[in-house]
């Protein structure tokens, strides 16, 4: 079956990242497909590579990116939800006169247009949030 | 269509847990994951809740933030299913729609 | 179950409803949800909204934000007929829980194409069962 | 010393307003404000909590949000006293310690 | 109300009350306020903490978080005793609402230096009035 | 009278920064001194200068720089907190190995011990968030 996760929570403030992370691998040991894992509203903080957890702590970012890379996961976030609370690629960041930009390996950034298609071309959509 | 509603908040702290009772049809399921797997205690407050509706909707709680929250699976009231997250994946998998109650 | 019930929407598209159960301004679930609605308007899905709980609030009368320095986002629901979103539940329960009448909602309105542009409401005001009717008759469900 | 208690929930949504009122001294002050101001309007599920206080505490609703919120201050609760952000101020200096219920 | 009461504690020092009233995990900020309380006790104030609504929960025994690949952070409060903090006001009803009792809650204890170093519980169980006696009487209160 | 701040939420999502800007603006015009504002929990997202919220919206890290900059207000991010969400300035980028920093104008990152210490030399302190 094929699934889109939907998350809208940052890391480590809310489980909400952490529930979505143990149930897309669950679904992955199943057999099933991830179509896409979206990240809206504050959910787009997850993209972040500058985050520094504490060593003996969970990082969040690179479960992500590690999960993306071994099973192809289509990781996207939101454009204008990142714009707003600043999470930026090497192109937007180019595009709003900005000297850095700070999008971790494994996401991309892409329109609210990419939550609809999630929600056509997927089975199921799982939303985790606050 | 039965719907499967996950419910992430405590009873206590916000409304949601009530909310998804007073819209859940007969025959719809609820999981409760994260903070609201404290709805599912026994001997609480907010044990009504759950009583009104247990028969009537098939009720579940994840065992992962149950174990995290201290609650033993015999302080979880009877009739609440115990389920790990592959079977948080078969509960949507099996329900047509997933109604997160944020 | 009717057939109708287990088949997507007509010519294949999918029923999308767009749970509204948060007041404005407080948090940002609100408008970031009316975000959605509009850029899924363009995918050509059969669009609902509900609202409840806290949601009702998001469509009172006469909100004025001037004093918190954020921008009044109301009136983009008044637009909403323009993008072909038309129906709007509004639960009863909700509404009188909070000592509101339909009368404190804006008014929302569309123009219906296959009767000769009549400016029609497009607010109804449903009980607590029909909204769990409407919410059962979905594919897809997003609640913000 | 009497405390000042803001609020920042609606009292549909969190127990914050009715664990503040539970939890404040005859004396203390209580300040509505953001989605707070919503226990302050008339004629909802929440005012009993708000006629069971009024009288033995003070109580206040931010101005700016009530605005916002589309309530007129002819919908506000008589007894709660409507305030601008300058007042809020002044409320916080009049009391030796602030608690925001969060 | 005491004379007591109106001064700031002993010698100079500041009266701060940490208020714990949301349950860990399912968001962060009972662990990030544990982190103010380790910081904060070595600025030598009178330092209390207490613990109703759903901040109860943060010192249930037998915590577990494997499951949820999140840090168990609750062997920190057990260690609070050697960072001199040593009241931890419990309140009553918020236990009774939840269906504990103070069995359920892990054993917090420190080590008295003015009874030649006697072993003695944290953990106070008060009543909500005396919970609000206890707030009345602090001269900073920080709730996460 | 000297008011101490403290910012729970990140920007945008809660209406906590947008609060405690009005009321510390208000405070500013009554004459009040702001002993320090402390940004923790997500509040350290505030301290981002990535971000570019849409044309028609306050800038919320702008509002809180240039009221900085007018009154020579002590800005505060959490260093702990800020590790954890990405939030860095050059020193914390290179000490972590990262490529980047995000910290904007007018706030610098130190250590929880800023808070309490604004507990003790406050006269009141003043908390927003969720």
């Amino acid at each position: 079956m094929k699934f889109g996760i939907l998350i809208n929570e940052g890391p480590y403030t809310h489980q909400a990242s952490d529930s979505a992370y143990q149930f897309t691998k669950a679904a992955l040991e199943k057999g099933h497909e991830i179509y896409r894992v979206f990240f809206y509203h504050d959910g787009v903080n997850n993209g972040t590579r500058l985050s520094v957890p504490p060593q003996d702590e969970r990082n969040i970012q690179n479960n992500w990116t590690e999960l993306a890379e071994q099973h192809d996961l289509d990781l996207v976030v939101c454009v204008a939800a990142a714009q707003r609370r600043g999470i930026l690629d090497e192109s937007e960041a180019k595009r709003a006169g900005k000297d850095a930009d700070n999008i971790a390996p494994g996401f991309r950034i892409s329109g609210l247009g990419q939550l609809i298609e999630t929600g056509i071309e997927s089975d199921r959509v799982v939303a985790f949030g606050d | 269509m039965p719907i499967l509603h996950t419910v992430n908040k405590s009873p206590f702290e916000k409304s949601t847990f009530k909310s998804c009772l007073d819209h859940a049809r007969p025959g719809d399921a609820v999981l409760l994951i994260e903070d609201g797997v404290y709805a599912a205690t026994k001997g609480t407050a907010a044990a009504g809740l759950i009583a009104a509706r247990n028969g009537d909707l098939a009720l579940y709680a994840l065992g992962a933030d149950l174990a995290a929250r201290g609650i033993s699976e015999k302080s979880v009231i009877e009739g609440i299913s115990v389920v790990d997250y592959g079977g948080f994946v078969d509960l949507v998998a099996e329900h047509d729609v997933s109604q997160a109650w944020l | 179950m009717t057939t109708q019930e287990e088949l997507p929407g007509a010519s294949g598209t999918k029923r999308f409803l767009y749970v509204n159960r948060r007041a404005p301004y407080g948090t940002i679930y609100a408008l970031e949800s009316l975000e959605v609605v509009l850029i899924g308007a363009a995918f050509d899905q059969d669009v609902s909204l509900a609202f409840f709980d806290d949601g009702v609030y998001q469509i009172v009368k006469g909100q004025d934000t001037k004093g918190i320095g954020m921008k009044n986002f109301s009136p983009t629901y008044r637009a909403l007929g323009d993008y072909e979103v038309t129906k709007l539940y509004v639960e009863k329960e909700a509404l009188e829980e909070r000592g509101l009448s339909p009368d404190d909602l804006m008014d929302i309105t569309y123009e219906d194409e296959d009767d000769d542009w009549a400016e029609k409401p497009s607010i109804r005001i449903v009980s607590r069962s029909e909204m769990t009717e409407i919410m059962a008759a979905q594919d897809v469900i997003l609640s913000f």
